[in-house]
C-alpha cells in the first residue's frame, strides 16, 4: 500500500494498463499536457501512436473510438469535462451503445471514456453537469463513479479491461485528495459496492462525489447515536442491487445522495427498485438528496446552496425519525 | 481535380462487375416486392441505379479492408462480399440474418467481409470508417477503408471533423459521396451550397468527381485513389454523380403528397442507367442476368423460410454474462 | 368537436398558430414534403420564410433555434426521429436547457422540438428511441408527451405559446388514430394529467405511446372487479404529481407504464417521488413496467417482447394482490 | 482573398479604438490579479494581445448588430459596448453583475448591447449566431452578426455546417476566426490541417486572412466584409492571425509540467503586440493610458463591494413561475 493522491491513482492505471497490453490506446484533446494531470508523462513513455492528442471534434472522437474499438483496441478516450460528452453524444447514444446489438453480437467495444463531473467550483453550468443518469437511460454503457483513489485506480483497470463500452467519470477538483493504493495489481469488479460504514439504523447510499460529505455526515450521525450504513456503489451500471436490498432490509431506512440533477437521477432509479424489491422492508419513506433541476449557477453561494451538502443529508435522516 | 488513369478493367473484371451490378439490381426489385408483399417488417431504402459506385470501388478491395456504410447500403454490403442470403435473411427478420435479425435493412454489417455496418444515422458511418481506419494505421498494415454517404450526409459537420483528422494523421481512408442528387424529398442543390467535393480541398485531400453511372471511369478512379491510400499518401476524395432511380424508401408514394421529381427528370433517370450503359460490352450479359435472377429468387425465398430470433434474444445478448467483458 | 387522426390534430395546431402569431417560424428537415404528414399544407400556406427545409445538420439545427428564439422568433424545430436528437445533443444540453440561467434570466427560448418516438414498428434501434428520461434529467425543457389527437392539439398550442423550450414527442407511427378534437382554439395546460378512468383499487400512471394498452388493460381489470385508475400525465416536465399522490391516498397501489428503458426512466422517478411523498398511503410495491436496459431489435417479435404489453400490464397488477 | 480597401480610420476612431483596446488589456491585467487575489471565484481566460481584432470589428456595429463569442471572451464585450463594472461583477460572482451572477467569465452576455453571450462550449456560439443572422434576415433588418471563434474552434463540425447553411440562405453573419497558434496547449498546426479560412471556400463565401495584431487592417477588413453582408451578400470570413499573451487559463503554469511555448516564442508574441504597433499613432496615449487604469480600477474596486447572489438564485429564476411561459 501506498498513499498516493486521486489522479495518482488514475494515471498508475493507465501507465499500468499502458505497459500490460499494447492494445490500449489514449486519445483526448490536449492528453499529452494533462490538464487535469491524469495521463501525465504516459506520451513520454508510450509515444505518439499510443497517446494522442486530437483536434477539438468531439462528434467524431466518439465515433472513432467506436471504430478503433471494433477494429481490436481498447481505446481510451479522455472528454475532459462531462458537458463535452453531450458534444459527442451521438454517436454515443447512436452508435456506442447500440452497435453490439444491431450487429447481432458481432462487434464488441472496449471503450472507456474518461471525463472529470460535478460542480462546487464555479465552473459555470458548461462545466460542471454530472451526467451519469443520462448515460445509464442509454443501455449498454457501463458507469464506473469511483470516490477513493484505490477504486478509482481498480475500477479504471477493470474498464479497460472490459469488452464493453464503459465511461468512468471521476469527481472533479478531487485529484488531490490522498488515500491507499494497493502496489499490486488489483482491479476492482463491476457490480460490487463497497461498505465504508456498517450500520443498522439508516441505509445512505452514495456514489462518487457524494461520498467524502455522506462519511462526514456518518460521523455527526454516529456521535448522535444513529448507526448509519453507508453504501458507496462505485458503478452505477452494472448497479449491485442486492447490497442496497439487504441493507434495507436490516435498517428499514434509506436515504440516497447523488449529485445529479433530481428528475431521472440514479437517486430516482434507486428509489423505485427498493420500493419495487424491498417494499416490505421498508419503515420509512425514501429520501433522495440531490440538485434541483436547475444549471448550475457560478457564484459560489449559490451553486453551495443546490450541491448536496452535511446539514441537507443530515436533515433528511432526522426526517425519518417518526413513526409512518 | 486528378485527371483520370488511362488502365482499364480486364474483360474477366468486367464481367464480374456486371454480374454484381446486376445481383445488386434484382435483389433491390426483390426486396421491394417483399416489401409489397409484406415481408420486410421495416422500410427499406434502395440503391438502384447507384450500382457502378460500390461494385466498381470494391473491385479494388479485400476482405481485411473495411466499409462503411449508410442507410441505403445493400448494394455496398453485397458489393464487399457480403452474403447474399444472410442479408436477406437479416432483413426479413430472421435469427439466421447476418446479423441475427436485430439490425436490419439500415444495419447489415459482416465484420469477417469488412462490412462494419450499414448505417441509420445519416453521417454516422464516416466517424467510425475514420477509427477504423486510424487502426489500420497502428496496424502498421497498408489495409484501407472506405466510407460511403449521400449528398445530404455531406452537410454534417463530422465530414469536415474527419476530413481534417484523416488528412492532419495520414489515415488510409477513401470518402466516397454518393450524390444522387436528392437528400430525402430536398433537391441537393436546395440544401448543400457548392460542389461538394470541393469540401476536401482545404485539407490538402486529393478529390475526383465523376460520373458515377459509368461503372469503368469508377473503377479507373477507385484505382488511382486506393494506390493514393496505399502508398500512405493519406485519405482521398471520391464524388460520384448518380442518380436514385428507386425514390428515398420502399413505399414514399404513400406518405408524399404530390412528385418531387418531373416526368421529364424520371424518364432522364432512367435512361442514365449504369447496367444500360455496361451491357453492350458484356458478352453473354442476358445469361448472366438470367442466372443472377434465379440465384436471388433463391436466395430471397431461402431466407423467408428462416424462422425469427427468439423473443427474449436482444436482452440476452445484452445481458446474457454481465461480465463477459474481463479478459 | 370533430374526429380527426391525430396527426391531423398536430397539423392543425400548427397551422393555427402559424396564423396567431407570425413570429411562429417553422424548421426542419423536410417539413415541406413532410414524411410523417404532420406539417403538410404548411409552406403553401405561410411560405418560405416561415416553413424552411433545412441541410442535415443536427447539432446546428438544435443551436441555430437557440439563436433565433433568443432574437424574438417562436421556433419550431421538427427533428423526424427520436434519435437525431442525439445529433444535435449539444445545443440542447449545453446551451437550450442552460442559457436562460446563465445568462441571469436576459434570454428566454420559446422553442418547441417536434419529434416522433418509441418502437413497433421495426424501425431498429436507430429510429426507436423514447428519449424523455434523457431530456427530463436535463432541466430547463418542458416535455409533452400526448396520447390522444385533442391533447396533441392542445399541448402543442401550449408548447408553441410557452417562453420555454419544449420537447412535444409523438408517439411514433400512430398518426392514424382517431379522436374527436375541438373545433375552437383550446391549449391543453402543461402540469396537468388527464383522469380518462377513475377508479379506487389500483392507480395506473401512463404516458403517451402507452397509454393505449394501458386502456385496454383497464378494460380487462375491470371485467375482473378490479377498478384501476388511469392518469395520464400528459406532460413529464412539468409533472402533476399531485393527481399522482393523491390517487395513490386512494388506492394504495401504483404500476407505472413507460415505453424508456427502464433504468433512470419517467417510471422511475414517478416511482421515487410516490415512495418519498406518499410512502404512507402505499400499501404495495411499486412496479414499474418498462422496457429493459438493451436497443430496441429489428425482428418484430423480438422488439415486441420488450415494449409493454398488455400482458405484462395486467401481470403486474397482480402481483400486487397479496397483502405486504 | 480580396484585396483591402484603401480606407483608414479617422484620428478619432483611432484614439477611441486605441481607449478601447487599452481599457481591454486593464482589465484582463486586472483579473488576473483579482484572480490570483483569489477574487474570482473561477478561472478566467484572457485575451491580451487579441485586443485589435473585435475592436476593429466592433467599430462598424451597432447595438442592433449581435455578436457571440466563446471563453476568451472578455474583450468582444467590452469591445461591443458591454459595461465594465457589470462585467466585473459578474466575474467576482456578484447580484449586479451582467448575468446576476449565474454565468462568469466564460458567459458574459448582455443582449441589451447584442452581446448574445460568451460560451463555455468551444464551437458553441457559431450555431447559435447562425440563428441569431437567420432571426435578422427573417426581420428584413440589415443588421449583421459577428461570431468569434478561435483556430481549435475550427475544427468543430457545426463550422462547415454553419457555412453551408449561411451561405445557403445569405444569412448576414461574419465568422471571425481569432487564430492565436494554439488550442489549449496544443500548437495549430498539430490538430489544425491546412488554412483555416480556406474551409469557407467551398461555400462561396468571401475570404480574408489578415493580421490580426494591426488594428488598421482588421478595420479596414471589418469595413469592407461587413458592407458585403449589409449590402445583401451573405457571409463573410476573417482568419485574423494573432497571438495568445497570457496563454490558455490564468493559472496554467500551476497545472503544466512544462512549457509550451520557447522563449524565443514568448519574447516574440510578447513585442508583436497591437497595442504597441498602435501607441506611436497616438496623441496622449500615455494619458489615455492613465485614464483608464484608473477606471478599470475603480470599476474592480466597485464590483468587488458588490454582494453575492442570494443562495437560492438559480432556483428562482428557473422555477419562480412555472407558467411564466404563456402569453
Ligand atoms: C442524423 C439523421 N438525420 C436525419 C435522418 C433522416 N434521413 C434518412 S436518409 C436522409 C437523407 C440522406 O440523404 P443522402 O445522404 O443524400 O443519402 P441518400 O438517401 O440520397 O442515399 C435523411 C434526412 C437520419 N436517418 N439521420
Ligand atoms: C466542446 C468543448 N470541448 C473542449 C473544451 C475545452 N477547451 C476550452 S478552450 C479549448 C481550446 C480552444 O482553442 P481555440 O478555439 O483556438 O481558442 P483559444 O483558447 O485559442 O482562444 C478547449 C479544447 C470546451 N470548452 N468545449
Ligand atoms: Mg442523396
Ligand atoms: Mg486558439
Amino acid at each position: 500500500m501506498v498513499q498516493m493522491r486521486f489522479i495518482q491513482a488514475i494515471n498508475k492505471a493507465l501507465f499500468e494498463e499502458m505497459a500490460r497490453d499494447d492494445k490500449v490506446i489514449l486519445i483526448g484533446e490536449d492528453v499529452e499536457a494533462s490538464i487535469f494531470g491524469d495521463t501525465r508523462g504516459l506520451i513520454e513513455r508510450f509515444g505518439p501512436n499510443r497517446v494522442r492528442n486530437t483536434p477539438i471534434s468531439e462528434a467524431t472522437l466518439t465515433g472513432m473510438t467506436v471504430g478503433a474499438a471494433a477494429s481490436g483496441y481498447r481505446i481510451v478516450l479522455h472528454m475532459m469535462f462531462s458537458n463535452f460528452i453531450y458534444t459527442g453524444f451521438d454517436a454515443i447514444a447512436n452508435q456506442m451503445a447500440k452497435l453490439p446489438l444491431m450487429t447481432g453480437g458481432q462487434i464488441s467495444l472496449p471503450i472507456t471514456v474518461i471525463a472529470s463531473y460535478g460542480g462546487g467550483r464555479s465552473t459555470a453550468a458548461q462545466h460542471s453537469d454530472t451526467p451519469y443518469p443520462v448515460l445509464m437511460n442509454l443501455g449498454g454503457l457501463n458507469i464506473a463513479v469511483p470516490s477513493t483513489p484505490a477504486d478509482a485506480c481498480g475500477l479504471l483497470k477493470s474498464a479497460i479491461r472490459s469488452n464493453d463500452p464503459t465511461f468512468f467519470l471521476e469527481p472533479g477538483g478531487r485529484g488531490g485528495e490522498m488515500g491507499e493504493v494497493p502496489d499490486e495489481d488489483i482491479t476492482v469488479p463491476f457490480g460490487v459496492a463497497s461498505l465504508p460504514i456498517k450500520g443498522k439504523d439508516v441505509t445512505l447510499v452514495t456514489m462518487g462525489s457524494c461520498t467524502k460529505i455522506v462519511l462526514e455526515t456518518a460521523q455527526q450521525l454516529i456521535s448522535k447515536d444513529v448507526n448509519p450504513e453507508v453504501i458507496d456503489l462505485r458503478t452505477l451500471v452494472p448497479l449491485d442491487k442486492k447490497t442496497i436490498l439487504s441493507s434495507v432490509k436490516k435498517t428499514g431506512k434509506i436515504v440516497i445522495i447523488d449529485e445529479a440533477r433530481d428528475t431521472c437521477s440514479a437517486a430516482s432509479h434507486i428509489s423505485a427498485i427498493v420500493v419495487d424489491e424491498g417494499f416490505q422492508y421498508l419503515k420509512a419513506p425514501i429520501r433522495r438528496v440531490t440538485v434541483p433541476d436547475t444549471p448550475m449557477p457560478y457564484a459560489p453561494n449559490s451553486e453551495k446552496y443546490l450541491i448536496p451538502s452535511v446539514e441537507r443529508i443530515y436533515k433528511a435522516v432526522m426526517t425519518l425519525n417518526k413513526s409512518y | 481535380m486528378k485527371k483520370l488513369p488511362n488502365n482499364i478493367p480486364t474483360k474477366d473484371e468486367l464481367q464480374k462487375m456486371f454480374r454484381m451490378m446486376v445481383t445488386i439490381r434484382e435483389t433491390e426489385n426483390t426486396l421491394l416486392a417483399s416489401n409489397k408483399a409484406g415481408n420486410t417488417p421495416g422500410q427499406v431504402h434502395l440503391s438502384n441505379g447507384q450500382e457502378a459506385i460500390c461494385v466498381g470501388i470494391s473491385s479494388h478491395l479485400t476482405d481485411e479492408d473495411q466499409i462503411t456504410s449508410n442507410h441505403r447500403g445493400h448494394g455496398h454490403f453485397l458489393a464487399k462480399g457480403g452474403n447474399l442470403k444472410a442479408m436477406f435473411s437479416e432483413i426479413y427478420g430472421m435469427a439466421d440474418g447476418v446479423c441475427g435479425g436485430m439490425g436490419g435493412s439500415m444495419h447489415v454489417a459482416d465484420l469477417s467481409k469488412g462490412i462494419v455496418g450499414a448505417n441509420g444515422i445519416v453521417g454516422g458511418g464516416i466517424s467510425i470508417a475514420t477509427g477504423v481506419a486510424f487502426a489500420k494505421k497502428l496496424d502498421g498494415s497498408n489495409h484501407i477503408v472506405v466510407t460511403y454517404f449521400g449528398d445530404g450526409a455531406s452537410n454534417q459537420g463530422v465530414l469536415m471533423e474527419c476530413l481534417n483528422i484523416t488528412a492532419l494523421w495520414k489515415l488510409p481512408l477513401l470518402f466516397v459521396c454518393e450524390n444522387n442528387g436528392y437528400s430525402e424529398f430536398s433537391p441537393t442543390k436546395t440544401v448543400t451550397k457548392g460542389d461538394i467535393s470541393m469540401r476536401a480541398k482545404p485539407f490538402g485531400i486529393p478529390i475526383w468527381q465523376i460520373n458515377g453511372n459509368e461503372i469503368i471511369e469508377v473503377w479507373q478512379t477507385g484505382q488511382e485513389a486506393i494506390e493514393h491510400i496505399r502508398s500512405g499518401g493519406g485519405p482521398a476524395f471520391i464524388e460520384a454523380k448518380t442518380w436514385r432511380q428507386s425514390g428515398h424508401f420502399s413505399r414514399e408514394n404513400l406518405v408524399l403528397q404530390k412528385p418531387y421529381r418531373t416526368e421529364e427528370e424520371e424518364k432522364e433517370g432512367l435512361a442514365d442507367d449504369p447496367i444500360i450503359h455496361l451491357t453492350p460490352k458484356i458478352d453473354g450479359a442476358e445469361l448472366i442476368m438470367k442466372e443472377v435472377k434465379d440465384e436471388v429468387e433463391r436466395a430471397s425465398k431461402a431466407a423467408l423460410m428462416g424462422t425469427p430470433p427468439a423473443s427474449n434474444a436482444a436482452k440476452k445478448l445484452m445481458f446474457s454474462d454481465t461480465y463477459k467483458g474481463y479478459y
